[in-house]
């Protein structure tokens, strides 16, 4: 771990101070094998704490493998979208520099077993993905970093004040442990006053992370304006380690009285993501930012699986998982598409079947796995999700939710189609750039994936998430 | 002596209510500083000595000096006007902070409980509240900052209420985190003042759907 | 070990459609559903003769086991899915000639198709639910791709939209259901549904019940769910109408069917339902069908149409199920298998004659048809035949059908009490009506369209080529055969309805229907023969040469073709009857000065359920939610006062619960 | 036994139109043609030559034929009394119905067929007026069938005994039901008018203004066919079963003559109605018929 973390640092102050492109990349990959290392260290050290604060448990160890895999093709697209168009030596190695210690940050983000370590390194993602952000330095992305730095510092502020609440709860109990272990098996006596302020901090500070009302607006500018393969970063793993975060403190509160209460929170704000994003499912022209909506719309039914409780939990860590695989595919096909019209409304965009038909294939097929229908993986994970619902009795939820992901899959579907067959008008075909099909592998390895997790996931996998929600009572 | 620094501390946030002028609330800003250094300064005296010095760091050195300096050296780098112009007139930013205040009064008397001390907890939510009204209330981006980072003083007196005693590291972590925090926003307010003329929050209301 | 074959020919063919030439892709993909059918039909057929095929297929942990078992009704799907997949792609070569210019559409069409075949297989198979739904719905989205093939047309894009979201709806309904079924029974097979009825309060089944009918009500078309129809198959390629509105709507039926197999009493509700929902459907089906001026439109709304005609059939064998009655029973689900059958042959004949003409003429509204019947000789006579039998006229299979649903509600009157005699009557009549009205509505396509003169000359002189005729005149081979030997098909049907009667093959009531078609077939043959001698008479006695010379006008000795009776003008006294059922947007210029010029008019008929019950809800709703527009409004005060209120709020809503319920408790103590 | 049925029909066929003429005839105080005229005028058609419009195709040939075999085949269904007809098995009613439409469906597309706008318009208004008659016909077997408890006419009529009062108002009421389906099914008065001169106020005569011939014959005689036979099913409603042969057709011959004589006297003394009133009219069948099936149930006790 320690290996790693210094390893990274030494990696990234490298990259941000010499420009040469090849050494950039040694570098970058070099980082790649680190970040493997730590994996595969991770794998084989389960459940030992190491360097005191970091401990790879079963959830950790998911996301953490999520990370690894998904780095390695956001790194590669990274190199074609340098590649692709004028790349300014010193904005690369900012670039590489930044997500290295993104990535670095949420691994150990995910690892860590004290909270405010957690927060810590949570904050760190923040201030490296604020420079993703202004990576193309102009005014709007200008406006969207600020914004992005700034909800999110401010929702931050609210998780440590959490944590300062909670640290009260455990004083009281006669305590100073933080650890989650110790938070776990002492949740009992904890004030739960204390507790329901703290869940309710910790929560809405969080859901800037993972994209869930309240407090995701600004993520969906940071989505919209980082480069594609940053985008990919965000709408993936950035919000895995805000679940990570919520998912830890809901495993404390389950032990105490006030678990139902804090459930109705959950469904609150998950009903309301999944409506948020309806509404601008169906108002949005930018397909960039139609994707960063679709992911509100995914994280709300997480929760809400989270919060339904029984196969729920199951369901929403598996969710969020291939969430994670499929929706970073599409954010690498959107830099495609964005490279061939050079822009980001879907008017300006279309024909793209004929343009890229390698690309239009992704789109296609990632439009079904995302919006979770048969053979998509995540047709599993949300019929799981329903079932919860159903079983736990939240039946006219359950319909409210169905109708509005209908409306969703309607002006989801709408835009693609367009984006795929209908021909833009005033599209130059001349200056149009073909893009090699080489570059959709990826998309089609990790859209496979999304199926293969869904409908044969290995043992070990099965294994892994049972022993996460494990923290969950039944 | 804790009290009566705290009720300096509560005054300046009126002050700071009912000021116009950017540079007075830098002022203040570093006064706060002070003030809080001094309280820490109470409340730990029995702790040992690197967390004193850690302490003496954060609030002396951070607090008071850095923090000031590098937001005048950004007010003066972009030319901002000096008024702060508010959406509210200030006599009712005045009422809304005293309301905030008494507010916040009621809200921890409210809490029966003999572990924190009160006086504590009635600066650092009222200091927080407040440094939330300052984001809403004001346009100016450089004040949106300020507004942070009187939350930030608040979540510090908040932390000494609470008596939370992290591990020296996490603390310095903690501290790192929000420097760092605070250096960003002061960067990116610099470059916003590059690309935009004057510092106006409506400038940044483009990305919308 | 079939299912196996299935798979890997798919795959061979899709990867064999990839790499091969634009004109081989086509015949590749035909040998494959060649393949596929050839080998389930040998299924289905030993499943018909009695031998039920079963096998077991591990398909990962997560839907284990997957029990594939074809009995009699899947055997009677299967047969019929293969036959019109095998006309539809016979014919669909042919048609997708000119696109071979684009390779990348037609692999996508090529592959699609086959997979849309092995899709059905697997629906009418398999016995596991989410084995079932995701068959279900790759048959939906590759449905969904074949329709959408000519898709540089915006509204061809549109209709796809609006057919896959409905479909999607129909899945939704689906999903829920099996939630549903799975929660109170813990197991995911076809089977536990029964174990659920045999269970559970009658309305709680008969509410499940209604789950899974919408769910395959919309796939079907039943009204209210029909609204995609018109759409979908006028924006398809003639061969892909033709499946779908064979095969595909029928698996609707499919679906319906099995349900009622695995259902456990309350057959009598269940039926007066069903019964209800399909007279609504057919007569305004065919009442829209006959307003309407673009051809595939018109076809869409038939199948509608024969939808509620199929529909009564189950419904009347439903209520034989409730009443104990096994004459009803096997009339109804019989009339309402071979009426699947039947309208399988015919509709997707018509839509394969519909697309000859348009690809003769590029236009599909009638009205700017006619006198094709010289261009298109062979086309012609295809639409006749299918018109007669869509009518339900002897001696095509239409009748026969129609013939079997009508002896069990004839029967069903003389039998059943005052509820099902007076739904059974009506019924009756709306059958009786509908056939009436089917009659104008194809009397007017078939006399317009081939009929009379050309109303707008063709550019090129159209050709009709034999590979393209083939398969149409196959359809009309099984079509003719029916209507002269109908007894032959029953008898084949008989194993797929003695599911629902429950008794031998054909039971006495079977035996006495067979008897009885067996009069019908003979009749019929007479009748052909008295024609034929009529002809001869005719032959004989006409002593001198006919003459030919122009039409009688009354006297007027210039007529040109816009004289001619027009389609609008031929169903204006029925449209003037029914006006309040319909939505005619009707644009015309006004008349001006002393001589006016030249004034144009046109009416648009538009769906006025479609306009009830899907426009103004989704309105409302996008209305609804529009409001909601102001929350990424862009300002951060705004984001952060999000957060904050969300505490605030969640912190206050207990403090203010308390204070109410103080309050309350504090005045009713006054 | 069938087979006299059969010649009977065609028997009256012959004369039928005949005395209706005569009827008229000596009504508007003339002497009139003889009885057999129009039998002679369809003979004297049948050796004529045709002369085809070039618009037509072969439907508009093969049309009449079809017409005529489809009302030949209908009339050897007609029961006659408790022995049935040529034909008869369960629900030969369905048939009955259908292979008249069978040939009317020809009679339209023929008339579409010469692309005249006048033939069109008669077409048109000829389907529907089928379209709106059918539903009677059926619920009047329908009731018929509930009455019984048989699916094929000759069962029915065969078991059709009239005891109560309600059971001759039914009756009664099943004749009218029929008669009015007859005017309609030919186009006789109050619908319209085989004598007008307009073609725009024609059905049945404008829709084939073009056929001639041996065809026009064809139609001529498939009309009178159809007379009779309707008339030989109000007959079934007054053969009583079981009585003796030369009874039965005496009741024939005496009830066909009536119902010739009876159409006379409308067509004499009805104008006809607006063409736009005739949908009305026309349904007022159904009602009739489902007065039919409520006299049914009240006489089954079903209701009370």
């Amino acid at each position: 771990m320690g290996i790693y973390l210094i390893g990274t640092l030494f990696i990234g102050c490298a990259l941000f101070l010499n420009r040469k492109k090849g050494l950039n990349y040694l570098l970058v990959t070099t980082f790649v094998l680190l970040q493997w290392g730590l994996t595969i260290h991770a794998w084989l050290h389960r459940d030992q704490a190491d360097w005191v604060y970091f401990t790879p448990d079963a959830l950790a160890v998911i996301f953490l493998t999520t990370l690894s895999v998904i780095s390695i093709p956001a790194i590669w697209h990274s190199y074609h979208y340098f590649a692709s168009d004028k790349e300014i030596p010193r904005e690369r190695s900012i670039y590489f520099a930044a997500m290295i210690i993104l990535l670095a940050a949420l691994s150990a983000a995910y690892l860590s077993n004290h909270i405010a370590i957690t927060w810590i390194f949570v904050e760190l993602t923040t201030l490296s993905a604020s420079s993703l952000i202004y990576h193309r330095r102009n005014v709007r992305t200008l406006e969207g970093t600020w914004k992005y730095i700034f909800v999110c510092s401010i929702s931050i502020t609210l998780v440590f004040i959490g944590i300062l609440l909670l640290t009260v709860a455990v004083q009281e109990a006669g305590f100073s442990d933080l650890t989650y272990a110790s938070l776990t098996a002492r949740a009992g006596l904890f004030n739960t006053f204390w507790l329901k302020l703290a869940f309710l901090f910790i929560f809405t500070g969080f859901t800037a992370k993972v994209g869930l009302v309240p407090m995701y607006t600004a993520g969906i500018d940071a989505k919209d304006k980082a480069p594609s393969p940053a985008g990919a970063l965000f709408s993936s793993v950035l919000l895995t380690v805000g679940f990570l975060g919520i998912f830890r403190v809901y495993a404390i509160i389950s032990h105490t009285e006030i678990f139902p209460w804090a459930g109705r929170i959950l469904f609150i704000s998950g009903f309301l993501s999944v409506f948020v994003a309806t509404v601008y499912m169906l108002r949005v022209k930018n397909f960039k930012r139609m994707f960063a909506y679709s992911s509100v719309e995914h994280m709300g039914l997480v929760v809400l699986g989270l919060a339904a409780g029984g196969v729920g939990y199951y369901a929403a860590i598996l969710h969020i998982v291939l969430h994670s695989f499929a929706k970073s595919a599409m954010f690498f096909q959107v830099g495609q598409v964005y490279r061939i019209y050079k822009s980001k409304s879907i008017y300006d965009a279309g024909d793209y079947f004929r343009l890229n038909p390698a690309g239009a294939i992704v789109l296609l097929f990632g439009f079904f796995i995302i919006t979770a229908m048969p053979p998509s993986g995540m047709f599993i994970s949300e019929f799981l999700i329903f079932s919860a619902l159903f079983a736990g009795g939240h039946i006219w939820l359950l319909a409210a939710v169905l109708l509005l992901l209908t409306l969703i899959i309607w002006s989801f579907g709408k835009n693609i189609f367009k984006i795929l067959f209908i021909k833009p008008v005033g599209l130059n075909e001349a200056t149009i750039q073909k893009i090699p099909p080489v570059e959709s592998i990826s998309q089609y390895l990790f859209l496979a994936l999304v199926i293969y997790l869904g409908f044969f996931p290995p043992g070990l996998f099965i294994h892994l998430i049972d022993q996460a929600i494990a923290l969950l009572p039944k | 002596m804790t009290n009566i620094l705290l009720i300096f501390f509560i005054i300046s946030l009126v002050h700071m209510g009912l000021s116009k002028r950017l540079n007075t609330y830098t002022a203040v800003l570093a006064f706060q500083g002070i003030i809080l250094f001094g309280v820490a300064f109470i409340e730990l005296i029995q702790i040992n000595v690197p967390n004193l010095l850690f302490v003496l760091l954060e609030t002396i050195g951070f607090k008071t000096i850095a923090i000031p300096w590098f937001l005048n050296y950004v007010i003066r780098r972009n030319k901002i006007t000096r008024e702060s112009d508010p959406f509210l007139p200030d006599f009712l930013s005045v009422v809304i902070v005293t309301t905030i205040i008494i507010g916040s009064f009621l809200l921890s008397n409210a809490i029966q409980d003999t572990h924190v001390k009160k006086i504590l907890f009635v600066a650092a939510l009222s200091a927080l509240f407040t440094g939330l009204y300052f984001i809403i209330s004001r346009k100016k981006i450089i004040t949106h900052v300020m507004g942070f980072l009187i939350i930030e003083n608040g979540v510090f007196v908040l932390s000494l209420a609470v008596g939370a005693e992290m591990p020296l590291l996490v603390n310095i972590g903690i501290l790192l985190d929000i420097f760092a925090s605070v250096f960003l926003l002061g960067v990116f307010v610099n470059k916003i003042g590059d690309v935009l003329q004057e510092q106006d929050v409506d400038q940044l209301r483009n990305l919308k759907d | 070990m079939p299912v196996i074959i299935l798979i890997a020919t798919f795959l061979t063919a899709s990867l064999l459609i990839l790499v091969s030439g634009g004109r081989w892709k086509g015949y590749i993909a035909m040998a494959a559903v060649l393949l596929n059918s050839v080998m389930s039909s040998a299924v289905a057929i030993r499943a018909l003769a009695g031998h039920t095929f079963e096998e077991h297929l591990y398909a990962g942990p997560v839907l284990g086991v997957l029990t594939i078992r074809a009995d009699a009704l899947s055997a009677w799907f299967i047969l019929l899915a293969n036959f019109t997949l095998l006309t539809g792609i016979g014919y669909g070569i042919r048609y997708l000639k000119p696109y071979e210019g684009k390779p990348a559409a037609l692999n996508g069409h090529y592959i699609c198709y086959v997979l849309n075949h092995v899709a059905m297989l697997g629906i009418f198979s398999i016995q596991h639910m989410l084995g079932f739904l995701c068959a279900w719905e790759i048959m939906t989205l590759t449905a969904f791709l074949l329709v959408i093939f000519d898709h540089e047309k915006m509204e061809v894009v549109k209709a796809g939209v609006n057919f896959f979201i409905q479909a999607h709806l129909s899945f939704t309904f689906l999903t829920v259901a099996v939630i549903w079924v799975h929660l109170h029974t813990g197991s995911y097979e076809l089977a536990a549904v029964s174990t659920y009825f045999s269970r559970a309060h009658p309305a709680l089944s008969f509410l499940l019940f209604l789950l899974f009918f919408a769910g395959f009500g919309i796939k079907a078309g039943f009204v209210p769910f029909h609204t995609w129809l018109p759409y979908a198959h006028p924006a398809a390629p003639a061969h892909i109408s033709g499946i779908m509105s064979g095969v595909l709507i029928k698996l609707g039926i499919f679906g319906i069917l099995r349900i009622i197999l695995l259902a456990r009493g309350g057959y009598l509700l269940i039926g007066y339902t069903i019964l209800v929902v399909s007279v609504v459907s057919g007569i305004y089906g065919v009442i829209m069908a006959i307003v309407q001026h673009n051809v595939k439109k018109l076809l869409a709304y038939h199948s509608v149409e024969n939808i509620g005609i199929i529909g009564i059939g189950i419904g009347l064998g439903c209520i034989g199920l409730g009443l104990k009655d096994p004459v009803l029973v096997f009339a109804g689900f019989g009339g309402a298998l071979l009426h699947t059958l039947n309208h399988a042959l015919f509709k997707s004949l018509l839509f394969y004659a519909a697309g000859t003409v348009y690809q003769a003429t590029h236009t599909l509204d009638i009205e700017r048809l006619g006198g094709l019947v010289k261009r298109l000789p062979h086309t012609a006579v295809l639409f006749l035949v299918g018109s007669l039998a869509i009518c339900g006229l002897p001696p095509f299979n239409g009748f026969i059908s129609e013939f079997v649903i009508y002896s069990g509600l004839f029967h069903g009157m003389a039998a059943g009490g005052e509820t099902s005699m007076i739904v059974l009557l009506a019924a009756l009549s709306a059958l009786a009506l509908i056939g009436g009205l089917a009659m104008l509505c194809f009397t007017k396509a078939f006399g317009i369209i081939f009929l009379g003169r050309e109303r707008h000359p063709l550019a090129e002189s159209p050709k009709e080529v034999l590979p393209q005729l083939l398969p149409c005149y196959g359809t009309v081979a099984l079509i003719v055969a029916i209507g002269l030997l109908p007894q032959l098909f029953l008898r084949l049907a008989a194993p797929a309805i003695s599911l629902f009667t429950g008794g031998p093959a054909a039971g006495p009531p079977g035996i006495q229907l067979l008897s009885t078609l067996q009069n019908i077939s003979i009749c019929t043959l007479c009748f052909l023969l008295v024609v034929l001698i009529l002809f001869l008479i005719k032959r004989k006695v006409a002593s001198s040469p006919a003459a030919r010379s122009s039409t009688w006008g009354c006297g007027y000795v210039a007529p040109t073709a816009r004289l001619q009776y027009t389609a609008n003008s031929f169903v204006r006294p029925l449209r003037k009857l029914i006006r309040p059922l319909l939505m005619m947007n009707k644009s015309e210029g006004a008349i001006a000065g002393i001589f006016p010029g030249p004034i144009h008019s046109d009416t648009h008929p538009y769906d006025k359920l479609e306009a009830l019950l899907i426009d103004r809800p989704l309105r409302a709703l996008r209305r609804l939610l529009g409001g909601f527009h102001f929350l990424q409004n862009g300002s951060i005060p705004a984001y952060i006062l999000y957060g904050v209120g969300f505490i605030a709020i969640i912190l206050l809503i207990p403090i203010v619960t308390d204070a109410v319920t103080y309050l309350f408790n504090l005045f009713k103590q006054v | 036994m069938g087979i006299l049925n059969f010649i009977l029909i065609i028997g009256a066929s012959g004369v039928f139109p005949g005395v209706i003429i005569r009827t008229k005839s000596r009504l508007s105080g003339r002497k009139g043609p003889g009885l057999f005229q129009p039998l002679r005028d369809v003979w004297k058609l049948l050796r004529k030559g045709a002369v085809y419009s070039q618009t037509t195709s072969l439907i508009f040939q093969i049309a009449p034929s079809i017409y005529f075999a489809s009302v030949l085949m209908a009339i050897a269904m007609i029961p006659f009394g408790s022995q049935g007809g040529l034909i008869s098995f369960n629900g030969d009613f369905v048939f009955f119905a259908y292979v008249l439409a069978l040939g009317k469906f020809f009679m339209i597309i023929a008339a579409l067929d010469t692309g005249s706008s006048f033939e069109g318009m008669g077409a048109s208004r000829e389907a529907l007026y089928s379209l709106l008659a059918e539903p009677a016909f059926f619920i009047l077997m329908g009731s018929f069938a509930l009455l019984t408890g048989h699916t094929s006419f000759r069962e029915i009529f065969g078991s059709l005994h009239f005891g109560s009062s309600i059971s001759y108002a039914i009756g009664v009421l099943a004749a009218f039901v029929i008669t009015l389906t007859a005017l309609i099914e030919n186009s006789r008065m109050p619908i319209d008018d085989p004598k007008t001169h307009l073609e725009l106020t024609m059905v049945h005569e404008v829709m084939i203004l073009d056929n001639s011939g041996f065809d026009l014959g064809l139609i001529l005689q498939t009309g009178h066919l159809k007379f009779a036979m309707y008339g030989a099913l109000i007959v079934n409603f007054f053969l009583t079963p079981g009585s003796e042969l030369y009874y039965s057709i005496g009741i024939f011959i005496v009830i066909q003559a009536l119902f010739a004589v009876a159409i006379g006297i409308i067509e004499s003394f009805m104008a006809r109605f607006r063409m736009n009133h005739n949908p009305q009219y026309i349904f007022t069948l159904t009602s009739m018929s489902l007065l039919i099936f409520l006299g049914v149930l009240l006489l089954l006790g079903k209701i009370v």
